[in-house]
């Protein structure tokens, strides 16, 4: 296979260095939780329902002990508690937090006491996920495995009906994994809204009964059309937690999650983030879901040539991250992207030489390969030709997950036609030039080769950079995307609670404990 | 085919109803934000609503390129259109040649691309041994004896060697289509053979890129075949025309 | 701009007049000889005549995807067309700075990127240093003094930062469009100001890729600019609106 | 740069063996002459105009001298006996014969005398030949050059002066190269039409003042656009010597022009084809022109996998045929195509080995890459991708002239947009991948390698045999595109004349005794 030359004991640097980075950022992880984080285990727990208002129950309990200061000791005490105090079920145990005169918020229950009482639903908890895990691997297994790059297509028509009808369309004209798009906003929400929905801008709200919706459609096309179809959605945003539980529970393969998207492109609170990563990730580990990072973004803000090597950078440290939730190397889908300005010479060795870097660097990993977007105009035709090259560089370089280009890229979300001739276009790219990659070897000391190395180097340095003067003052500096963000500016910084001396979270613990 | 819905639909973009079309086109005018409106505009008079001019490029001097995206307020019944189809249901080979058996003499075909067209890739498909995808042509039949003329052959010579081999059946192909020089051609033929009291002595059959059966038969063929034809398509229509039914086999 | 043909034109494909236009759309049925015939008329009904199916191919289950060929019977004028363009003629950096010279002060403006929406890209590209294809942003000028509010920015909070820092113009960016939310977002900012007495004390400026200036002067703003708009154009318009001229400068 | 395993003794071997098919045919040409030749001559000798009812003079010459049995001599000898006679001029001598009613068609006029009496005419005409290469080569030279490939695109309204807009449009959009397409029957034509033609199915008819309109066309575009453009046109057909001689004083810079592709693809005698062909590629050797030969046609009948051997084997008999006529291999612009299945696993792969085989086998000739067609389907977006590979094996194996594929080949002859989409999305494809080619290698025993020295030996194996029974019954055989042609069928059997034993034609003879 055409390989470029790889300094193993740069890479080897970079991991040391990544690892320095995230144990930084982990020390404060360990020591706070957030609104977010607390709902995911009332969640987990059982927790479910709105309100009147259309309020989840999550959100109401959470409220309340956050405006009661008590966060700090953990919702699974306060549930805990109420149950002691004669609840009938944790959702009796959450309403009453939530609606509840008399509750109790300062409790005089221990630790211990609140692991006893919990322990029958932790196990329950636990088990629920392990069984929604099992399950879709035993119907995955039943299909040939699909070869990769897998295609990767997204539908987003706002409409979660419409959404499974074009999610089955993609299946049948070669789909192997299919996303629905999140409403243009549903990221800032401090809720997971509830219920199928039908109305959304630039995308469906990811809710847990939408997520049901779509793994229906989607199984089905399964066995219609005799492959296995992935479904995944967005474990990001001020939700990445909750939304990484309930895609556990309701069987999706993937979720797009990221240890630093949110921060850089949603202007999210850098301490939030990083601990509602953190437990979005633990549950991620035990669903056995594939996560992809978003270091794709960067180069829309970014140029892709000068700021190569952060791509790079910010993997190592989304790897970092993750292994410290408990991620195996193969659940890492770590994103890249061909957005370098088609109009410069030699582009595509450039793109070559970056897409075979990073398979090299990560060679277990099922990277992620996305598209050109900010490079595409409104000339539909020409930007088919530029997914064209797109694709055989996925294909030549052996990436595993192949987000397919679309040629309405700068026009809108992609409609039935663009999925459908994209899906035919990939399929003959990767077919007809199925074995480039086995038959290519690059020069020595050529474009492709110089090029790699001097991604590698240059993400170096700035490991060097960012271990030196720590992640926090790193971003806040713009090293990634070329975006400043504060440690306490961003959204939902209010959400983040530094976790008292008896903390309790017996969930987390045994996802902790679980290896 | 009842399955069609039998009301108006739109043209679906990614919701029912949406109406999303897509129009590229050029206009004699050079790039500019007026070019841009008569886009837009000229977009609205086929009935797009909301029209989104995506691009506006300088193909030539004094040309812009457009592409638009448009919600097209046209809509058309599926349900109430009659289009003449062939009819025969395609047969497997041993059918074929089981109910040419029935004749007791072979199928006699003679094909060819007539007038100054030399496209023979079409009608070397229908009746060469080789075929098409794995179909094989005529010529591969015990019950057809096929003769392929070739490119750039004379109406009157075709007609002249289809009465000397005795032929049941005549295939053109025409596959130039610049301002209907097929449609002449083909008229041609036919008129040819009625002025020879000739066009009932033979199955005459059209075919091409752009034919189809609605076409064949406005130009007096007996039917006319497309894009996609198969050999086994054509053997099973002429077979359906001129040999008896055999007993075992379901009526059409 | 006087060039434009006064006269009805029509789409050119390879000679005057000859109208064809390329149409590509989905219907809601499967491939079929009546789902092309369908589509013909479909085509049809658009205003082209001879439509020729090129393509249809199932696109997924009970639907059918199309590409047509046809040449129009519409024609647009492109001289009848009136649309209001920014009449600003781009000035270089020089005369840009020596401008605002004369006004003894530096010009103060502030943009963000509205609502929900997060591309910041634009604005950016506007306003910060690094500008957009070799053309720097505002931040370059030393007349200027530029804040860039970035992403997701309330109406409120931007109309309060404007009037903190004193600010000669607002710029407004909006890039998602789905069910024309960057319009709401648009006029909601202008109803804001006007409510507070404010809208006169400010340019606003409205910009994004499915902008014209048509949108902004619909929406309430001073200006709206499109894709590619470049900063130094930016840069002029408001000097043009804001600083005295000098002498030398011919007049516009 | 990435080469294939190249076995020069069997490519000397090949040549070898061209040379003896050649060698055979090349003697029975020099035994005959055909009335295409002799209207050249005529031309060449400044027979011009047309009759009352449209009939060029030169037919009406040649038919009368054909009628009556006497063109064996050749035309230079009736021109010479009537000029001796008291014409005027060589036109009016022409005349003579044409119309006369008294001119002595067995004159008494030995060879030496008729080119002691022309040499002044021929003289004239050679002159008019260089003048012309010489002022195309002048204004040529005073652009830069074009970088390979040259991108060549057909024009064809049927109205010259839609064309010369056309034309003017692809230059501006960066089209190095303009072909205007001819009329579909032209080559069945006996005759050149005269005049500027507005009227044409599927093509423009190649005239001598329609080759003058584009010529001013093109040169205007080269010097607004300020990159040369060249123009050219078919050398093919019932008329192929003639057309050539039109092209050499028209200046055009490249001719299609093939030793067999009007036998197999136009059913035309092989011995008129051959006669011809010499006749047609001793002007154009002369006039510096480039040939484009019609190999890639093959595969539009033949199967391009199966018979990929064919179009190399072809292209050495086409060399070996053009060295007969005086060409240069900087002349040889030798076809060949990119019309493989699509649909076929690592076709692209396919596609690279031979291209690359046959940039190797013919290093210093400007090699004419062809795009899909037959493939080609009327889904106008899937086919503009396929024409963006077509480029890429174009660039990374660096052919000298790349016809563009056009998206709606299915379709239509191409239209300004098809024409300005494909100049954009080849500009971006060469562009962007412009140092592909010396950026790798093939592996040694790989697809690519193997299929090259498959091609290679299959086309050696192939020569053998058409060395050992002759072109003629090769080809009666099918040996080429898979189509039979046998020796005195087609058309314009009729129009072949062995040459007496004084037949006389000082301007080949001068043609044949220059460099
Ligand atoms: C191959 C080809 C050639 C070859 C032909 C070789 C040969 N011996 O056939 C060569 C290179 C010689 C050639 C030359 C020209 N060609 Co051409 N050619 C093509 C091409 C690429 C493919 C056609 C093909 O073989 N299709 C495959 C066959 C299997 O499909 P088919 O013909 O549709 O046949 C099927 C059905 O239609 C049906 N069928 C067809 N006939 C019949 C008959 C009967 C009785 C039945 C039952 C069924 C049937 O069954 C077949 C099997 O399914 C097309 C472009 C394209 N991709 O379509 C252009 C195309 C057809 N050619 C075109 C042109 C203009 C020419 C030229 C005139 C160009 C020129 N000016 O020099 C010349 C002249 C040829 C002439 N006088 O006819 C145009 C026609 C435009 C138009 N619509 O009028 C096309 C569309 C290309 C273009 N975009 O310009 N061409
Ligand atoms: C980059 C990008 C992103 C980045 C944004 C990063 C950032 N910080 O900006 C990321 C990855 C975060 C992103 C996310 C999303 N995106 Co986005 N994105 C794009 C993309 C690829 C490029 C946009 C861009 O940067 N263009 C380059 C700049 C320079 O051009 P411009 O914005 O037009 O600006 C120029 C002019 O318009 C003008 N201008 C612009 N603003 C202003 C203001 C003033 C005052 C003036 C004078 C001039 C001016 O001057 C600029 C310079 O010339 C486009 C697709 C495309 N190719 O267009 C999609 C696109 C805009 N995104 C889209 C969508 C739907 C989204 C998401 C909602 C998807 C989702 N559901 O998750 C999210 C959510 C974002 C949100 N809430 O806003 C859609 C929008 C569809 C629509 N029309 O509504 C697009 C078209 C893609 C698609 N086909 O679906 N996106
Ligand atoms: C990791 C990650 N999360 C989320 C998103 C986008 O989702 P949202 O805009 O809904 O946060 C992206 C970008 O597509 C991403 O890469
Ligand atoms: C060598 C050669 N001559 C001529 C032609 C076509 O010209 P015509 O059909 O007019 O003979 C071709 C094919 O395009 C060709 O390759």
């Amino acid at each position: 296979m055409a390989t470029v030359p790889l300094d193993q004991a740069k890479v080897d640097r970079c991991r040391e260095l990544a690892a320095s980075v995230a144990s930084d950022v982990q020390s404060f992880i360990d020591k706070h939780t957030t609104v977010g984080v607390e709902r995911t285990i009332l969640r987990a727990l059982g927790v479910d329902g709105v309100d009147g208002e259309g309020v989840s129950v999550v959100n109401r309990v959470i409220d309340r002990l956050h405006g009661a200061k008590v966060l700090g000791r953990g919702a699974c005490t306060f549930i805990a508690s109420e149950l002691r105090a004669g609840a009938e079920s944790v959702q009796d145990a959450a309403e009453r937090i939530a609606f509840g005169d008399d509750v109790d918020l300062n409790p005089g229950i221990s630790k211990d006491e609140t692991e006893a009482i919990l322990a029958p639903h932790v196990n329950a908890a636990l088990l629920r996920i392990d069984t929604a895990r099992d399950e879709r691997s035993a119907f995955r297994a039943s299909f040939p495995p699909s070869p990769e790059p897998h295609r990767y297509v997204i539908v987003a028509t706002g409409n979660i009906h419409d959404d499974a009808l074009q999610a089955k369309a993609a299946a049948k004209a070669g789909a192997d994994v299919v996303a629905v798009i999140r409403a243009t906003a549903q990221s800032l929400l401090d809720f997971v809204p509830h219920g199928a929905t039908t109305e959304g801008y630039g995308g469906t709200f990811a809710t847990q009964e939408n997520f049901k919706i779509i793994r229906a459609a989607t199984n089905n096309a399964s066995t219609l059309y005799g492959h296995y179809v992935q479904q995944t959605n967005y474990s990001s945003g001020l939700c990445m937690a909750e939304i990484a539980w309930m895609a556990a529970v309701e069987r999706l393969d993937m979720l797009l999650n990221d240890a630093m998207y949110g921060i850089l492109f949603r202007d999210i609170n850098m301490c939030r983030t990083f601990v509602d990563q953190y437990v979005s990730r633990r549950f991620i580990a035990r669903a056995g879901i594939v996560i992809n990072t978003g270091e794709d973004n960067y180069l829309t803000t970014a140029d892709a040539v000068e700021k190569a090597h952060t791509v790079l950078a910010s993997q190592f440290v989304n790897e970092a991250f993750a292994k410290r939730a408990g991620l195996k190397d193969e659940q890492l889908g770590l994103g890249h992207a061909y957005e370098i300005d088609p109009g410069i010479e030699n582009s595509f060795l450039l793109e070559l030489a970056q897409a075979q870097l990073i398979r090299q660097v990560f060679p277990v990993h099922p990277i992620k390969w996305m598209p050109p977007t900010k490079f595409k105009t409104g000339d539909i035709f020409q930007a088919h030709v530029h997914d064209a090259m797109f694709s055989l560089v996925g294909i030549a370089t052996k990436q595993s997950i192949q987000l397919l280009g679309m040629f309405s890229e700068a026009v809108h979300n992609p409609m039935l036609a663009d999925r459908y001739l994209s899906l035919k276009a990939t399929r003959y790219v990767h077919n007809t030039a199925n074995a480039l990659g086995d038959e290519i070897e690059f020069k020595a000391d050529g474009i492709v080769a110089n090029r790699a190395r001097q991604v590698l180097d240059e993400a170096l340095a700035m490991l060097e950079e960012v271990a030196r003067d720590g992640l926090w003052d790193a971003i806040g500096r713009g090293a990634f995307g070329d975006i400043k963000r504060t440690r306490t500016g961003g959204k939902g910084y209010a959400g983040v609670v530094e976790r008292s001396n008896d903390y309790v979270n017996p969930i987390l613990a045994a996802l902790e404990a679980w290896s | 085919m009842s399955e069609l819905p039998n009301r108006p639909i739109k043209a679906y973009g990614d919701r029912e109803g949406d109406g999303m079309v897509q129009l590229s086109f050029v206009l004699r005018i050079p790039p500019s934000v007026r070019a841009r409106e008569a886009a837009k505009r000229f977009a609205e008079s086929h009935g797009l609503d909301e029209p989104l001019v995506t691009t506006m490029e300088e193909a030539a001097e004094g040309f812009s390129y457009f592409v638009v995206y448009g919600h097209s307020k046209h809509t058309v019944n599926p349900g109430e259109i009659e289009v003449p189809e062939v009819k025969t249901s395609v047969m497997g080979r041993d059918v074929i040649e089981k109910r040419i058996k029935l004749l007791d003499r072979k199928l006699v075909v003679v094909g060819a691309c007539t007038g100054s067209d030399a496209h023979t890739v079409g009608i070397d498909a229908i009746l060469n041994y080789k075929g098409i995808s794995g179909d094989k042509g005529l010529e591969s039949y015990k019950g057809f004896e096929a003769y392929n003329l070739g490119a750039q052959v004379e109406n009157d010579f075709l007609i002249e060697r289809a009465r000397a081999i005795g032929a049941d059946a005549i295939l053109v192909s025409q596959v130039i289509t610049q301002r209907n020089c097929h449609k002449e051609n083909g008229e041609a033929l036919i008129e040819m053979l009625k002025a020879q009291g000739l066009r009932e002595k033979f199955i005459c059959l059209f075919g091409g890129p752009r034919v189809d059966h609605a076409l064949g038969l406005e130009l007096g063929f007996d039917a006319g075949f497309g894009p996609g034809t198969k050999p086994s398509d054509v053997a099973s229509y002429l077979v359906d025309r001129l040999c008896p039914a055999y007993d075992d086999e379901a009526p059409h």
